[in-house]
């Protein structure tokens, strides 16, 4: 086992797939362009050469049947796995999601489990504009019946995807397009991470943050920038969203009383919103706030996007302030 | 090419409309904890082609799945538990009427949102073909279900992948009030299937006899050339489109065809088929399992209330 | 002015909606089923007689295009009103409304605006079951561009649909079925409410509860058990959803120091979740709990479905727990 | 029938091409602030019916929407502003190519989800037959859409309204880079068209002047038969589906029938017919139209902060 391997987020979301395709013929994979050259930032590539097109296939822009159709054949036993290019189109396949995928098991009195998977990547990176760039976590978090999940590194990609491959229930995952080319330490071998779990990725004492996704990262960043001023903060990848490790929120926002959530979208009714209000009803004296998309669609010029999106120096300066601490950076 | 069992089909065709004439009778009771969608008028199409189906086929329904229930050879005492709201239903009660299912009889659990099945239908025989298994999967669709797009993204996939499914469009004209002729600009199903890549005959309101016969054929085709098929049969629902009343009140179907197709009713014709004494002995072998079922389904328990959680997540 | 005028909450709606027509042939109404017999509860009946079936129709099962054909009749200048018998229906309009609709006026930098107004109806009632049932209200709340209303009384009925009608935005107004037939005193003349602005409906000083449509009703009956064990229960209707009158909601809880917010749908990133993440976020000591839909699909059978749903007894009873008085009812 | 005035056709032709051309020699300096999808190759569809639509008329394109922005009259300053980002564009920059937008003529906002504007654009017909306006809908799209169901309730609902709409199938064959043949099971795209009640015609590779010519008779038998139309125009797309590169070395398609429509491309047949001093001066004027477009798009200022927020409501 080598303890230095790294490897891109995307590599390692190839490799849970290939490794689950290898182990059991149930699993397959499809979406629009999964077997073109570029192989959905490589996550796909080759795969329809080494385990066939019927494994491995590319579809008609039909999101709606699409879902359907993976739901369908998951009822029939097999472990679909859906790739959608930007989580925006994800807004086409809503009536087969929550109509369907999140009630069959419920109806069925478990007699039809839906395994579907349902890769989903969030668009964001220059220029993409107000449809090419949504997060919809918040939605499906929303409707029992459903996972999500949103892994951050390269290791909870892996794990967390061949869970979810293995998982009896419609699982969303939701990547994004500035996270598939970080690298991180993998594990060669096969292995799972349990949906529910959280992670605390950096420990702190003055305050919590909490991100998710993408926005993971820019916590990490402030995290680096308050410890110049002597902010110590901890960080925390939630990893799955539904379910949500609550628990270990809570002990963090416990430890430190103060609270940020960085949001990977519209704060209205968030994912925010909601972890804010957990501790809000089970936690006393705890500082919140909630940090996020702006309140508008995304602009696609370069100086308005950056306003629009949450960054290291927004989350550290409101950071600072709810510690009340009197220092400041030069 | 087998030989039609007009006793079977009576039996058939016989069971669902006295079910259903049950469920009137007892609706008004409050017994019964769910809307209805009654087949009655309907039910030639499900019988005709569930008598050509296989144990191993796979059946995909809608709210208006009573017929193709009870047709396919599905429990009477779970369905009227369902119906009931009781434990011993085909899902504890939580699903009723217009979510029937049951893995016994390869019944896939129906939808109440127009369409949204046909889909799953396709995948399950993407699955079915991948998966290099027998059975053949039977979608049934009402003739509204056809203005959504999703139906026409559905044949399209069938036909691209040559998938072992038949449609069975039954078009009673109607989505709820309104006439097909509203909603659609050209009515020529069958035409626009083809267009599709879909093989489709349109059988116009036809016996029981013939849909299944024909079923067969098309079941023996999908087998040798690997391709879709749909066929259209034409009916006409009797009651109202939800519930147990007559909708004649309405006033928004001429009265005329309405009492046509009651005065042309296939059951009788079925009836006329077979010897008296034959008759009598389905009829009263019906009403037996129709009543022992529900007094099954009167006796059976309510389900317990963790039941109201479980189940979410499979 | 009749002062008296009692008529039924279906028919506030149909009266606003003749009203405006009559004031604005751009006004238009279609939906499945508006122009049949029985017209949508009464709210449409016999509009397209009284106004022509070129502004009064039924349309085909295409709920995805009949969405996308209001917003371009919108962006045209008209002001049509499309009618859904279920809000789960919305489902399969989600592209248009949250990728197209909300955007519109931004991208066009408010050349083209979209007033649109989407009715629908929670279906709840008896056995309406896992598919007739749903309130999607925390996904549109969620949408920066979209405005929701979920008017309680027929008072409000009426006033919040004129005004949504002249709304320049798409504002999605949610009903709901078991309220239709409640009765309620409707001036005769034609009136608005401002997107916004909530209600105190009922005054008291011990808690705060906040209602959405249906379950406002059930805080009212909750708030009269509550007074017989002398706990002073203030109701709070918000009517518009987004925008939300935050303000109102802060100030009586901060009066009360306690808060239940009963949502008409599920806890999780929702309404609920907003009001008390909001509530966290800006003022200190408020007890805060949520109470809304179990943690499933709805079931079909009355036993679970009774107890799926908020109703005033669990009101009550979560009321009394925190407000820690130590009576009981007999 | 009005003549083909070929000058104005090169002038748009050159116009396009250069402006696209620019953009790639701009790109690798990251002064354009979106993704581009050039419609190189497949100018002729947007020159053609533009040249044959009147002022009033209304057009709904896609984030593939350059040569229809550029052909429909466009502001080749607001075009420059909007892709540098500028306060100065279409929509402060905030909307970017692929959401090209401007009411100056009659240019609806486009967008990036495939599909998504056709409904919208028979909902702007639905209006103007209602409205008793002149302007004709017109709705480009490519072969992808087609694929989507939401196009057939379209269609669908334009047909049983009988309203006053062009669609203009623009099929370059890829979705991407999936090829029509692997999407649908037939791609007789105008014969499914048919079906669903709108009349169509497949032009196959059609010139510039064919194009027009077959716009200008439609537009006139939608004004006396009230009934939409659809032409459908193969062409070639020569880059990348996104970005500024030739895609060859993706090899997904045959290289000859790319060579062959890069040998065959339309603006050398149009200069053709015209004599050389003509060319030199329409080039010219066009390049200098560009040239200034581009500096005064150089020369404006980026939005304000406030703009971020702003236009959220209207
Ligand atoms: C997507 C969707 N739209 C609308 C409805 C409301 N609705 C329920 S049944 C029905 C009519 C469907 O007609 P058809 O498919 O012909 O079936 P039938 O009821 O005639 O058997 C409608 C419009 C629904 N359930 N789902
Ligand atoms: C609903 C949706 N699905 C998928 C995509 C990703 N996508 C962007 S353009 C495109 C191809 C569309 O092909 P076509 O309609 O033929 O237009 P072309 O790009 O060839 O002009 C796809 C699949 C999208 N933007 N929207
Ligand atoms: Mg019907
Ligand atoms: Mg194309």
């Amino acid at each position: 086992m080598d303890k230095n391997r790294m490897i891109s987020y995307g590599d390692a979301i190839y490799e849970a797939c290939v490794e689950e395709m290898k182990k059991d013929r149930s699993v397959i994979v499809y979406g629009l362009g999964v077997d073109d050259p570029k192989g959905h930032y490589g996550t796909t590539k080759n795969l329809h050469k080494e385990f066939g097109s019927d494994r491995c296939f590319d579809i008609p822009l039909s999101e709606d049947a699409m879902t359907g159709m993976g739901i369908g054949a998951a009822l029939a036993g097999l472990r679909p796995i859906y790739v959608h290019q930007r989580m925006d189109f994800l807004m086409l396949c809503m009536n087969q999601i929550v109509n369907m995928a999140s009630k069959m098991n419920y109806l069925s009195s478990s007699n039809s489990s839906v395994p579907l998977v349902i890769r989903a990547a969030i668009g964001r990176s220059w220029g993409q504009g107000a449809q090419h760039s949504q997060a919809f976590h918040s939605f499906f978090m929303h409707i029992p019946g459903i996972k999500i999940v949103a892994p951050t590194t390269p290791h909870d990609a892996k794990g967390i995807l061949v869970s979810s491959i293995r998982d009896n229930n419609p699982v969303i995952f939701m990547e994004h397009r500035m996270l598939y080319e970080n690298q991180g330490y993998v594990p060669t071998h096969n292995y799972t991470e349990e949906l529910g779990k959280g992670r605390v990725i950096r420990e702190g004492t003055d305050i919590t943050l909490v991100g998710v996704s993408y926005t993971v990262v820019d916590c990490l960043r402030a995290a680096e920038l308050l410890s110049t001023i002597g902010i110590s903060a901890e960080v925390i990848d939630p990893v799955s969203l539904y379910p949500l490790d609550y628990n270990l929120i809570r002990k963090s926002s416990e430890k430190t009383k103060k609270l940020i959530v960085v949001d990977n979208g519209w704060l209205t009714c968030s994912f925010a919103s909601e972890v804010i209000s957990d501790i809000a009803i089970n936690l006393e004296n705890v500082k919140c706030r909630k940090i996020g998309y702006a309140d508008s669609p995304c602009p696609t010029t370069k100086n308005l996007e950056e306003n629009f999106y949450p960054d290291p120096i927004k989350i550290a300066i409101e950071a600072n302030k709810i510690c009340n601490i009197k220092r400041d950076w030069k | 090419m087998e030989k039609f069992d007009i006793k079977q089909a009576y039996y058939l065709y016989y069971l669902i409309r006295k079910s259903e004439e049950k469920i009137i009778e007892l609706y008004p009771t409050d017994k019964i904890k769910s809307p209805v969608h009654l087949s009655n008028g309907q039910e030639a199409i499900a019988v005709g082609v569930n008598m050509a189906l296989e144990k191993e086929d796979i059946v995909f329904s809608n709210y208006r799945g009573h017929a193709h229930y009870i047709a396919r050879g599905g429990s009477l005492e779970k369905f009227w538990s369902e119906l009931y709201g009781k434990s011993s239903g085909t899902a504890y009660g939580k699903a009723g009427s217009m979510h029937l299912g049951d893995h016994d009889v390869n019944f896939m659990t129906t939808s109440a949102i127009v369409a949204s099945s046909i889909p799953q239908a396709v995948g399950y025989a993407y699955a079915q073909k991948y998966l290099d298994n027998q059975g053949i999967v039977v979608c049934f669709h009402g003739d509204g279900a056809v203005d959504e797009g999703v139906y026409w993204e559905s044949l399209n996939f069938a036909a691209l992948h040559s998938l072992p499914i038949l449609f069975v469009c039954e078009n009673n004209k109607y989505a709820i009030y309104t006439h097909q002729e509203r909603r659609m600009a050209k009515t020529n199903i069958t035409e626009k299937a083809e267009t599709f890549g879909v093989s489709a005959f349109d059988l116009g309101y036809a016996s029981t006899e013939k849909i299944y016969k024909k079923t067969l054929r098309i079941l023996e085709s999908i087998k040798e050339k690997n391709q879709p098929y749909l066929i259209e049969c034409e009916t006409t629902r009797f009651m109202d489109h939800v519930g147990v009343q007559s909708d004649k009140w309405l006033d928004y179907r001429s009265d005329k065809n309405l009492d046509d197709a009651i005065k042309d009713d296939e059951i009788f014709k079925l009836e006329g088929l077979l010897d008296k004494d034959i008759v009598n002995d389905i009829q009263k072998r019906a009403l037996d399992n129709i009543n022992s079922a529900m007094s099954y389904a009167e006796m059976s328990d309510y389900p317990s209330e963790d039941k109201l959680i479980g189940d979410v997540y499979g």
